[in-house]
Parts: C-alpha cells; structure tokens; sequence
C-alpha cells in the first residue's frame, strides 16, 4: 500500500504552508478540554491534540457553523432594493478538518442525505462541504464509550475523508484517498511516498477494533413497525430524567435540526440559520398555542426515533448515529443511546431470547 | 460517602408497599462511571434499582415541578431547600411530598476527577474517604475531599431541612469554609477587568440551556430567551446574546438560587455559571442574613418589604 | 458583570418632590453622558458568532 | 446551485379584509421580477413562505389558483409575530415569497373523479385554489361538492365567489354556517359533519373527499365519511405543523419519517394512519 511519510517534525511547518491555501480547522486545548476549531495562525494541533479521542463538542461546526448568515437585506426604503434578499459575500478559501476521527467525517456523508435531496440544495451546507478536505486521525485508541463499529463505520473508517493518517511514532503514515486529499498534501509540501506494509496497517486496524468495548444492535431496528416502536412501553421510562437541554443534540456530528431568525439593526438586517433542538418544547410549538410534542417523553422519543428509527426508514443509509459516544458521556442525566438503541432494537422480541 | 443504599432502597420498598406514594423519585446506577441517573419507580419491586453514592448530584427538586400525585422523593440538603421553594413557590405541596432526608458529604466532581487521572476511567468506586478509579492500564486512588464539587466544598446545609424520614443520622456540617472568597475576588476587580473576565466565561457556551434546565428554580413555561413576542434575546452565538442569557438567568435565580451546583454540573462545555449566581447568593446574605429555602414559614426577601431592610444603594 | 459605577442610580423621589427629581435627572444624565455610550452590552454589529 | 432558501421579491398589490373580526384578510402579490412567476410554478394545495425583513417567514396555503395569471393571492390569519405585522403593512410594500412548496392535491388521480371538499375556517384557501381550478378545467372532473363552514356568516372566506359559484349548476355548494343571526341567512346551519352527513354523496371507487379544517371539524367529520362508506385512500388531507424551512431540511415539522413541509402537507388518510399523530 502506497502511504505518504510525514515525520512529525515536518508536521508543523506543513501545516503552516497548507494555511496559505486552505483555512485550517483541528482539535485544540482551550482552558480544560478540546475543542475542534478554526486554528488560529501558527496554531498547529499538537501530537498530544492529535492522540485526543473526542473534541468536546463535535468538527460539525466546520461545514455547519452554529450560526450562519444565509441573506442580508436593508429594509431602508429609499434603496430601490429595500427588502430583497442577498446572499452575503463568502470567502472562497476552501477549507480543511485536521485531525478528524473517521466517525466525526463519517457523520457528514449521513447528513449529506438531509441537506442534498434531488428537489432541494442546501447550497450553504453543500458549499462547506464540497470546499472541505477532510485529514482524518485514525483512531489507535478508542474510548470505552465509542460504539462505532456497530453504528456504521469504525477507528480506520475511510468514507467521508480525503486522507487517513495513522500514527507510527515518530511519524504519520498518510493514506490519500482522494483528489481533494491529494492536493492538500502538495500544497502541505508533504510528498515522501513510501510502500507500507498492509499487513502492519491492518494489524493496527484490528487492534484498534478489538479495543472498542461498546456496542448498539441495530440488526431489527429497519424491520419494527414503526408506529409499534413509537408507542412502546419504555419511552416514560427512558425520558424520566431528561431536562430537555440541548447537550446530546449539540454535541452530536448527525444532529442538524436549524431554526431561521431575522435580525434588524436600525435599517441592515441579517437573515441567519442556527442550531436548534428537537429537545426544547418550542420546537414544534404552532402559532395557535397546539404542540404536538408538549410532553417530554414525546420529545426524547422524536429524538432517538429520528436517529435509529426515522432515518433508517427514510434513506437505507443505517441508523443516524456514528457512535462518537459524545451524547453518551455528557449528557447531564446519563440518558445512554446505546442502552435505548438496545430497547429498540429488541422491541417486541420473545421473551425466551432475552436473558435479564 | 457512607453507602446509603441499602437503606433507601428499603426506604422506598416500603413506602410504596404501604402505598404511602404513588411514586417514588430517586436514582439508579448509570452507565458511565461516576455517573448515576434519575428515575422514578412505582413499584416496591422496583426499588432494588435505586442507589445512592457521590454521584448523585442532580437537584431531584428538579424533578417535582407541577406533578399531581402522592411522591417520596429522596433529598440532599441543597435539594431539600429547592424542594422548600418549589413548595413556597406553590410549584409542588407539601402535602403531596414525603421528603427522605439524605445527610450529604458532598457530590463528586467526575470532571475533576477525570483530569487528574492519566487515562480515560473505566471504573470508578467509592470506600468511605477514598474514590478508586481503573482505566484500561492505570489504577489510582483519590480523596474523596479534593475531588468534591466545588459548591459542595464549600457547603454549609449538608443536612436535609425538611424532611418526613431521614436514611442516617446528620452529618457534621462545615462551619470553617469561606463560602464567597471567589466572589470577593471578583468583586475586587475593576468594572473593566470584570468585563474581560466574564467575556472569557462564558466564551465557551453553545446555548444548550443545560445550566437553566438543570436548575429547579427554571420552570418558567417559557423563559425569555425563547420568547419571540417580544424577542429579548437573539438565537445565534453573538457575544451580547450570550451574555444577556447568564447574567438574565442569575437575576431571576437571585434570593432563590441555594448553590446546588446542577447548573455546573450540567454544562457540556465547563462554565462556571455558578459565579453569577453566587454574588447574588452573597448580596441576599449580607443585605438580609437570607439563605433561601431553609424553612417553609420564611417569604423570600424579594417578595417581601421591611422598614429595616438596608438601603445604602439608594441615593 | 462590568458596567462602570455611575450609570446605574437608584433614589427615593415623592410624587411631591418634582425639583428633587429634577435636580437627579440632570445629575444622572450629566454623569451618564460624561461616560460615553456603554457599548460593552450593545451589539456594535450584526455578527451570528 | 439554486438557492432554496431565496424568497422571490413580491409587491403588494391589494389587501382585502375577509372577514368580520378582521383577523382575516387575503393579500394579492405580484412579482417585481415578471420571471419569477413562471419559476413560482404551482398546483393547488401547496403552500409558500411569506418572508418579511426583520421578522421572518411563516408558511401559508397559497390560495390563488393557477390558472389565475399576473398575480398570487394568500389568505392570512392574524396570530404570531409575522402575521401580526402582514397585517399592518400596505399595498406597495415589497416582501417576499418562497416557494411553491410542499406537494399538492393529487390532481393527477383526481382526473375524472367526483370531488367532494370539506373545509371549515380559514383552511379553505387552497381549496379556493382547488375549486377555482377544477372549474377552469372542469371537464376534468366528474360531480363537484363542496361542504364549507364557518362559525358565523360573517366568518366565511371569499363570500362574493361563494355566492357566484352557488348560481352554477356544474358544483353543489353547501356552505353552512354554526348559528346565523342574520335573518336573511340563506344557506344551511349546522355543524360541517351535520351538514356532511346529509349532503355528502355515497362513497364509491370513483368519489374522493378532501377534508381541510380545524382538528375538532376533522374529529367529527372522519366517523360521517367512515358511514357514509369512504375509504380512507378516498379521504384527502391537508396537515399543519410548525415550519421552518419549508423544503424537509430544518426538521421542526417531521411526522414520524415524513415531512409535512415537503412529503406533505398533502396526505391521504390511509397514510396518517401509519403515522405518529404528532401534528
């Protein structure tokens, strides 16, 4: 197999030429935790940010910032285009993920199916995207509470990067797989193409694999009724101790949930999109006072409906979900997808199957 | 922590054996470590599910707002006080509540705990002073005092206030804590230097409303950030939006706010949100003595006026 | 939270005392305008982050 | 790429207040780019969003029809921030109009069936659309039926075209009102399911009922045509949820696996019946 070496003392000084064409974007530490953002200049993710497992918050901000101006208007009135809309100015630069784990890039090729259907084009996302290049970091070491191997991809998952890059000490073996990876290490002025063993690759892969202790059955999930799943008789249960924050749909790489608000200030204003949560009650709230999700169990349900149900019926792509165990370890309330996913998955199983 | 466990789960057995409650409110064993998650039983059954150790540091008061029915509910002295506001507040009954005291020795903070571990911890256990933690290859033992929540640290009503039953005999309360020394540090600072520091607070915020929806005090049927006749507040991550979130938060929470600590525990991102609160938490004690939810007969000094009450503010 | 001391002000007045809450007026927003505008908590622009 | 998310320019060319408690009131619109009509093409039941700068966009049933050139006409109610402000806003003033969106009426099944509309309030709009369209092509269609409601006379949509379309023999209009205290009241009184039960055509393989009102109209109107023999791929509906973006990308409105904003708002009964109700 055909890898790129690049030694980690090159690693820095690449990135630093890689700036000049591309806006960088990688884990870095801020106070306690790290974080996956834009890198300031000079600011290259270190060895020990690249060895991290999870950024705090999930590299969904890099296509899909949390809040993205889609139209500027004036509504002054002596401008003969008072109130028509105009796409603002972007800055062609394209962009590139550093660092990502394969779960997080994975998360994009699942949320391409929302924004790219073949009526509509969500040309701010699609735009991101396409701009993107994806490094992915292999993941040698996962967290107890990483499950996706069973959620569709996997620690040397390669669909959805544009290269993969392996740690081997004093060095990163690079795996470019594709055009768009193939030009950002040109122009990272990394070129020192070495023939690797397959089998030490694959021996890394498999080790990694065996380390992942968590897993979701998603086997049943495509063939349960639907309406059967939404009124089963563990929702109470599983919603009891939800607070209704937006913690695990804000961490997640496959949430993309958005609301659309105006703003004025005096005669500009913005038209923007930013995240939003099916887990706040004013979601779904009509203007005549109804809401069809009022209760929180029917929220919680919509939630995870969506991920392992919903999805899985709309768009054969597996469940909605990439097991980066984000929503896992910070929810406040220790409400764990992987326990509700199992729930699910074994609805209306025999009782003789199950052992307690 | 002493294991209170057993006694709980006995507790709550025979409460609703007895049918005392229709429901009984507590926690269950999580499934990451050091965490544990709130539920509810209905039946004696059930109760073998419930347990109690340092990591049970969700304000159950939380869970009380506007329910109907008959409820034992097992209570910390941070929750006991939010369970007395909530019921000052008319947002619960007494009469409905059979309140299971829980002397307290202090919540665990798993962030904290988690730093100072050399690897991810897989297993964390407590024995009386000490909190053993296992990752895939390391072993470490910490004490239990310097892992604790930082309100917890400093807490002065480890003892339930009110309460129907009580799972132990009370704990020693601290008397020899400084309760506001960060606050004074902040208060030192100048108008500037606050500015700069509370910009850098709550840089980190995503706006999930954790912090709000943790906290018993947050039940508003709508808050005014998501209200959009008028809109208070914008929705993207502009500073000033931020801003006007925490520090609109901390007022209503102020004469109120009992320093249970959910808010920071609950937060995704690591802000300490509890400053805000806590220099209202200690203008109400220097202005009026006041320390909320510590009896049920007290009103609030917010809703109350007296001819004595210090003025100096006022010009 | 940051506002510098002297643009918050907080008086007793009567209904009765109209050259007293005169005489607070002028001094409050003497002292106010001194300050300049307090654009520390304005949005100076429409910025989403 | 086309932006989907762009609301063409539009002027508001007349305001019309529809109905007695003035919450009503149906604004005609047309284009300032005269190729952006032919882009804005519909079929009726499908809605668009009305955008107004500094407020947003609400979603609303486009009540014109097709076949009606040079302009596009919406009925709204007065109820949120959006509408609330339409509301005060003038002949002249330019906004915006995003769409058409959603699916529609399934006229291609529709095409040489009997047709019998049941609306109630102020979800008549796209059966406006729908009636005027079907008379446009009205050797299309077998027997046309309309069942329409209001609580008061005062309170019905489009009265002068009701009353035009009450002198054609080729649609049987029913318009019924709760309680009349006009004595010159002509029409019928009583409930839309009253009225439905006695004015509905027997259900056969060739008759299909479009059902579009308020949830309690519905509640009571889905037992008459369960009666009266209609099966529920007969029954067609219109739902409503809270909408954001209008092309199944924001997810505020989703029913189960579907979107009400672009698998809908069009559905038939049978296909609710497989869905959560969560509308």
């Amino acid at each position: 197999m055909k890898c790129i070496k690049i030694d980690k003392n090159e690693w820095a000084g690449g990135l630093e030429a890689a700036a000049s064409t591309y806006r960088l974007f990688g884990p870095v530490k801020e106070d306690e935790f790290y974080e996956f953002k834009a890198l300031e200049e000079g600011r290259a993710p270190d060895a020990a940010a690249m060895a991290v497992r999870n950024t705090r918050t999930s590299p969904r901000s890099v296509v899909y910032p949390q809040a993205e101006v889609l139209f500027e208007y004036t509504t002054d009135e002596r401008d003969p285009d008072a109130h028509v809309m105009k796409e603002p100015e972007r800055e062609e630069k394209p962009r590139a993920a550093i660092g990502i784990r394969p779960c997080d890039a994975y998360s994009f090729v699942l949320v391409r199916n929302n924004f790219e259907s073949p009526e509509y084009q969500d040309v701010y996302w699609l735009r991101n995207y396409e701009e993107t290049t994806f490094i992915g970091q292999a993941c040698h070491d996962p967290c107890s509470t990483c499950f996706c191997t069973t959620a569709g991809c996997g620690p040397f998952h390669e669909e959805g990067l544009d290269v993969l890059l392996a740690d081997a000490g004093d060095h990163y073996a690079a795996k470019v797989l594709t055009d768009k990876g193939e030009t950002f290490m040109k122009a990272a002025g990394w070129g020192d193409e070495i023939d690797f063993p397959d089998e030490e690759w694959e021996g890394w892969k498999t080790a990694a694999g065996e380390k992942i202790v968590s897993e979701v059955p998603t086997d049943r999930l495509a063939d349960i009724d639907t309406l059967a799943l939404h009124d089963a008789d563990f929702w109470d249960d599983v919603a009891f101790s939800c607070i209704n924050c937006g913690t695990c749909t804000y961490l997640c790489p496959t949430c993309w949930c958005f609301d659309i608000q105006d703003e004025n200030k005096g005669r500009e204003g913005i038209r923007y999109r930013c995240w939003d949560s099916c887990m706040f009650p004013i979601f779904t709230l009509h203007g005549s006072g109804h809401n069809p999700r009022d209760a929180k169990t029917q929220r919680v349900r919509q939630r995870f409906m969506h991920k392992l149900k919903y999805f899985v019926d709309r768009y054969e792509a597996g469940i909605q979900c990439v097991g980066c165990g984000r929503c896992v370890q910070h929810c406040p309330v220790n409400i764990d997808i992987r326990k509700v996913c199992n729930l699910m998955n074994s609805f209306g199983e025999t009782e003789s199957c199950s052992v307690a | 922590m002493i294991a209170y466990t057993d006694k709980i789960q006995e507790i709550a057995r025979r409460l609703l054996k007895d049918c005392k409650v229709e429901t009984v409110i507590g926690f269950r064993k999580g499934s990451v470590p050091m965490m544990n998650e709130p539920c509810f039983i209905t039946s004696a059954d059930a109760a073998d599910g419930l347990v109690w150790d340092g990591n049970c540091g969700i304000n159950l008061a939380n869970y009380l707002t506007n329910r109907k029915e008959k409820i034992a509910v097992f209570a910390k002295g941070c929750d006991s006080r939010n369970i007395a506001n909530h019921i000052i507040e008319n947002k619960i009954d007494r009469e409905q509540l059979y309140i299971v005291g829980v002397p307290c020795q202090g919540m665990i903070e798993k962030r904290r705990i988690r730093q100072m571990a050399p690897g991810e911890i897989t297993e964390a256990t407590e024995d009386g002073d000490e909190i053993r933690v296992k990752g895939r290859d390391f072993e470490e033992v910490y004490n239990r005092d310097e892992a604790l929540q930082k309100n917890c640290a400093v807490c002065v009503h480890r003892n339930p206030v009110i309460h129907d039953e009580m799972v132990a005999d009370e704990v020693e309360e601290q008397t020899d804590v400084d309760r506001f020394a960060d606050v004074r540090e902040i208060e030192a600072m100048s108008p500037e230097e606050r500015r700069v520091f509370f910009r850098k607070l709550l840089e980190p915020c995503i706006r999930c409303y954790a912090c709000r929806n943790a906290c018993p005090l947050c039940y508003c049927p709508t808050c005014f950030v998501d209200e959009s006749q008028p809109q208070w507040v914008g929705k993207s991550q502009n500073p000033t939006d931020i801003w006007t979130f925490h520090f609109l938060r901390a007022y209503h929470c102020a004469g109120r706010c009992t320093d249970c600590g959910a808010c920071e525990r609950a937060c995704p991102v690591g802000i300490n949100m509890r400053l805000l609160t806590k220099k209202l938490n200690k203008d109400a004690f220097d202005q009026w003595g006041w320390e909320a939810g510590l009896n049920l007969e007290e009103r609030p000094p917010l809703d109350t006026y007296r001819p004595n009450d210090p003025e100096e503010f006022i010009k | 939270m940051g506002i510098e001391p002297g643009r918050l002000h907080f008086s007793w007045i009567s209904s009765a005392e109209s050259t007293k809450f005169a005489k607070v007026a002028q001094e409050v927003s003497d002292k106010v305008k001194a300050l300049g505008p307090n654009d520390h908590f304005a949005k100076k622009e429409l910025k989403v982050a | 790429m086309k932006n989907p998310y762009y609301p063409y320019p539009v002027r508001i060319d007349d305001i019309v207040v529809e109905t007695e408690d003035k919450n009503l009131k149906t604004f005609k619109f047309s284009f300032l780019n005269p190729e952006d009509e032919e882009k804005f093409a519909y079929r009726p039941g499908q809605f668009a969003e009305l955008s107004v700068t500094g407020l947003g966009e609400i979603p609303i049933g486009i009540a014109s029809s097709p076949t009606e050139k040079g302009f596009v006409k919406f009925t709204v109610n007065k109820v949120g921030k959006v509408t609330t402000h339409l509301h005060r806003m003038k002949v002249g003033d330019i906004m915006g109009i995003r769409g058409p969106l959603g699916n529609w009426y399934p006229w291609e099944n529709l095409k040489g069936k009997n047709v019998v509309i049941i609306g109630g309030g102020f979800a008549f709009t796209t059966l406006r659309s729908s009636i005027i369209y079907m008379l446009e092509n009205r050797e299309d269609f077998g027997d046309i039926h309309v069942i329409y409601g209001a609580r008061s006379p005062g309170m019905l949509l489009y009265r002068d075209e009701l009353a035009e379309w009450e002198k054609r023999d080729d649609i049987n209009m029913h318009i019924t009102v709760d309680a009349a205290d006009d004595p010159d009241w002509k029409y019928n009184v009583g409930f839309v399911p009253t009225i439905t039960e006695e004015k509905a055509p027997e259900a056969d393989e060739n008759t299909y009922a479009i059902v579009c009102g308020p949830p309690i109209m519905i509640k009571f109107t889905q037992p008459v045509l369960d009666n009266r023999g209609y099966g529920h791929d007969h029954i067609i509906m219109s739902l409503e949820n809270r909408m954001k973006c209008g092309i199944g990308m924001c997810s505020h409105c989703n029913v189960g696996p579907v979107f009400v904003c672009k698998d809908g708002p069009v559905f038939t009964l049978d296909q609710l019946n497989r869905l959560p109700k969560e509308y």
